[in-house]
């Protein structure tokens, strides 16, 4: 069902965890769903991602998604981290199956409102960052 | 694929064809391969080997042979005791009465019914997952003509009082229905003390082949061919006799029969063994389904802050096998109905894990399924946001 | 029942599984057993192995892997296809075209529809059991939504022109169905080429295991499902698959077709050789069906002033194995509706005879059959009050 | 599906044949439902039956029933021959598949149908004879 990329991710899921006093924290998803993640990140001065840490309730490819958006971002400047797309979190992964696309939309979610997060406690703005819905799924439901 | 060494938990699922049943079907593929409705000597020895396996079944359950009618499983058994029964007695009336927690070969045939004019009242379960007898009483109407209640739930395993459904129903002159896939072959079930009109079973729910299952209907009961062409079946489900498959189960529902008290015994002891230590052992867990009136091989479980399918890879690494809801929901995002019915909020019914064991199963295996359980919770908490927010709130201590 | 010498001349009623088949069903039963709905690693192995003949099956027709749906056999095919675009069109139109020598898995769906608000033309075959196309044309109407024709008839053997069929329903824009249950395997198909939007098949008339079957539905064809339940087969067709029998039915089929051209070769010279020594050494015999356009196995033949189910007794008594008919419709006293419709009168059409060969028969087995008639002929023409009025009447010698 | 009887009488039916200057003849059936029965009897002046015989189109019962028939009259009176009803001719094949009952009616009816030729040519009457049915399977459909 998975790839192998996606199987050694949920295995070993890297930065998982949390960051005391992160610069910025986002959570998305909600349970009723069956998915939640939660993305803190350490930003320094010069707006580099210094670290990134995650935490997930979810599904495998939840998790996997999680994991290589993480990496993804990790050491990567705030406009850089802008530009990880859902699409690119599935690329980098080999592809999820078709019901599991909406876990990578939940991974670039998570780190826009962690991203939005850090914006706010600092008062400044970044280019093509949206308020974040408080629930990815609002507004999906037929 | 190498075979390679599994602890199988998903009886509920699909189990083993018993080798008894497949050596017992391998001469009717090249040897015996008659067409049954032929004349010549070859095919009698397949018609008598269908006629056999008839007869064994209606023993089972104390019918007659001639009220056994062989489908391709359980799903075309249910859907063919509802719809058919639905159209020969539309002139009587229009509703139908079903329970919240069937399988879904019942539910969503009840869905296309009622996009056609008919009116179904779909029952309400307690926190046990047991059908609400009293409102199934106050749902009859005088033109409900078919009550449908299964006889174990596939996911919770909890029992139905399908002894007084049925005569509730005899004495309301109503049709009873049963999906009895889940327990046929691992319960005893008798169609006259129960009143039951039709029963649903299938050959690979107790160790027979897949593809192959039975409707019984008792005489009397007027109802539609589902399947037309030919005579088969007495004219009432067409299509050349699946002459292996029906041996295979006749062979299968005949060992289960046989063995059914010890092999209850077995996957009581393992199942029980399974539910104390996962209840002593990991904290946030609950048992779901009735602890007693349920089928002895079943256990299913919510572990709080964990989602199933993360559960599931993960034990599927260390070779287990096992299920979160009906195999057949699997790759949907809801979570299933049967946990809802009960009331699990919709986060808990996302972490819950089925585990149906055979008897062939050890209590070894049993220690190292939980031995894995405990580990794969403990880490999928460790990363779960809802555990953190939970730990942080309650300004609890992590217990696990 | 020991094991006797039998010459096996009932191909069209079933086929001997063939051995592979078996041999690759024969994993799936008790080692790779799991649910292909379930998602650990035991059950990729059969949700693969389901794929897989799901590839070979559309790889022959010239399909798509996610346009074959699997089913209990044809009879189930056709019966989907038929009830399930009757309801899914019925807001286009209630009218369905079919012909007067389909299967009664056919015609008795479609005479179900005829009783709820639908209309059906059966269209004519000519003497020699061929459809007649311009009768078919002049069929259609504003409100036709199906055409159902089969490819090679059952009984008499004869091949329809699917391919014209199919570009006609194709320019009125009406769908196109085809039992092709005696044809694949046995005859190329191609679904493209022949605008086929639906086709049924059933594994054991081409030495697959009996019990499962396929419905080939066309991308974008607006089909419902008939068996409701659980999401297997693209929620089309719910049901837990039969494993072993999917991969015994590829396994055949791949079979089938890789040894198709070379099986017909030697079909064509067994049933010709039988059609020849017929012909020449019995008298008052007739060959039904098209002498050309036929399946290369089949033969069918009608002797005067003898009935059938006699001469075949009495065959059976010889160790030979053939039908008088559809092998579904034996037991019933009318006689066959293909051979009334190819304008056979009935007493003639009792006395029909279908012998159909396999590549496995020999010509040693040919001649045996032949004079095995021929006696039998003699013997019940010479008890026949029938034969003793025509030889008064005519004042012929007998010429037996 | 048939009882070793029948299959003996259908293999070996007894008294098959036609006898000329029969004292009676009676056919019985019609080709379209794929049974036609016919009785040659040959009866003495003291009303015995001397000897039978019988041609039959049609299927192994229809076949093994025409043969039992005739032997159960054999050498009996024709009050006698008016006893023997299509049970006792079941009955003394040992029984026949439901869809095959039609054909011991049929045997009965053709012995019938001999009996009253016999006793038209005669100028006689047959307690309990009835004029038969050119076909008996008229008046039957439905
Ligand atoms: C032309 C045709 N259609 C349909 C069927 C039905 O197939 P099955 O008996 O496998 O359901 C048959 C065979 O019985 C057939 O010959
Ligand atoms: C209770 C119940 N009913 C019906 C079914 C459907 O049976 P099958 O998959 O054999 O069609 C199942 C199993 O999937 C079941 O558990």
């Amino acid at each position: 069902m998975y790839s192998e990329k996606v199987m050694d991710h949920f295995e070993h899921p890297r930065n998982v965890g949390e960051i005391e006093n992160a610069s910025g924290v986002g959570t998305v998803g909600n349970a009723k769903c069956g998915d939640i993640m939660r993305i803190y990140l350490d930003i320094d001065e010069n707006q580099i991602i210094r670290d990134v840490k995650f935490k997930t309730f979810g599904c495998g490819a939840a998790v996997a998604t999680s994991s290589m958006a993480t990496e993804l971002v990790k050491g990567k400047s705030v406009q850089q981290a802008m530009q990880v797309t859902n699409r690119a979190v599935m690329e980098a992964l080999d592809g999820l199956p078709p019901v599991k696309v909406h876990c990578s939309l939940l991974a670039e979610e998570a780190i826009h409102a962690a991203l939005w997060d850090y914006a706010e406690k600092n008062g400044i703005q970044i280019e093509g960052l949206k308020r974040p819905k408080t629930d990815i799924h609002e507004g999906e439901e037929e | 694929m190498e075979e390679k060494k599994c602890i199988y938990l998903d009886n509920a699922a699909t189990t083993k064809t018993a080798p008894e049943a497949v050596e017992a079907m391998l001469p009717y593929f090249s040897t015996w391969y008659g067409n049954p409705s032929s004349i010549y000597s070859l095919a009698a020895e397949s018609k008598k080997a269908v006629t056999k396996a008839r007869e064994t079944l209606a023993g089972i359950l104390g019918a007659e042979a001639n009220e056994i009618y062989f489908t391709a499983g359980g799903s075309e058994a249910d859907n063919w005791a509802i719809k058919a029964t639905a159209e020969a007695y539309a002139d009587k009336g229009k509703h139908i009465i079903t329970s919240k927690i069937e399988h879904h070969a019942v539910l969503h045939t009840c869905d296309y019914l009622a996009k056609r004019g008919y009116e179904i009242t779909y029952v309400d379960v307690d926190e046990d997952g047991i059908i609400k007898f009293e409102d199934l009483k106050r749902a009859i109407r005088p033109d409900t003509i078919l009550i449908s209640v299964m006889t174990a739930n596939n996911e919770i395993g909890s029992l139905q009082p399908i002894r007084e459904i049925g005569k509730l129903a005899k004495e309301h002159g109503i049709l009873f229905h049963t999906d009895a896939v889940q327990a046929f072959g691992h319960i005893p079930i008798e169609v006259n003390e129960c009143h039951i009109d039709m029963l649903s079973a299938s050959g690979h729910k107790f160790n027979g082949p897949k593809g192959i299952g039975f409707l019984y209907i008792r005489k009397g009961v007027k109802i539609r061919s589902f399947l037309h062409g030919g005579a088969q079946e007495r004219s009432r489900r067409a299509g050349t006799e699946n002459v292996p498959g029906i041996v295979g189960m006749g062979c299968a529902a005949e060992l289960a029969e046989r063995t059914m008290q010890e092999r209850a015994e077995k996957e009581r002891e393992l199942s029980g063994y399974l539910i104390e230590r996962m209840e002593k052992e990991i904290p946030y867990c609950r048992l779901n389904g009735d602890r007693n009136k349920r089928l002895p091989n079943n256990v299913n479980f919510s572990f709080q802050f964990v989602e199933g399918e993360s559960l599931l890879i993960m034990l599927d690494r260390k070779g287990i096998c096992a299920s979160s809801g009906s195999a057949c929901t699997s790759g949907s995002l809801d979570p299933s109905h049967v946990l809802l019915a009960i009331g699990l909020p919709h986060e808990i019914a996302h972490g819950s894990l089925r585990l149906t064991v055979s008897h062939e199963n050890t209590i070894e295996e049993m220690d190292e399924t939980v031995d894995a359980i405990k580990e794969i919770v403990k880490r999928l908490r460790d990363m779960s946001p809802l555990y953190e927010d939970f730990i942080k709130k309650e300004g609890k201590e992590d217990v696990q």
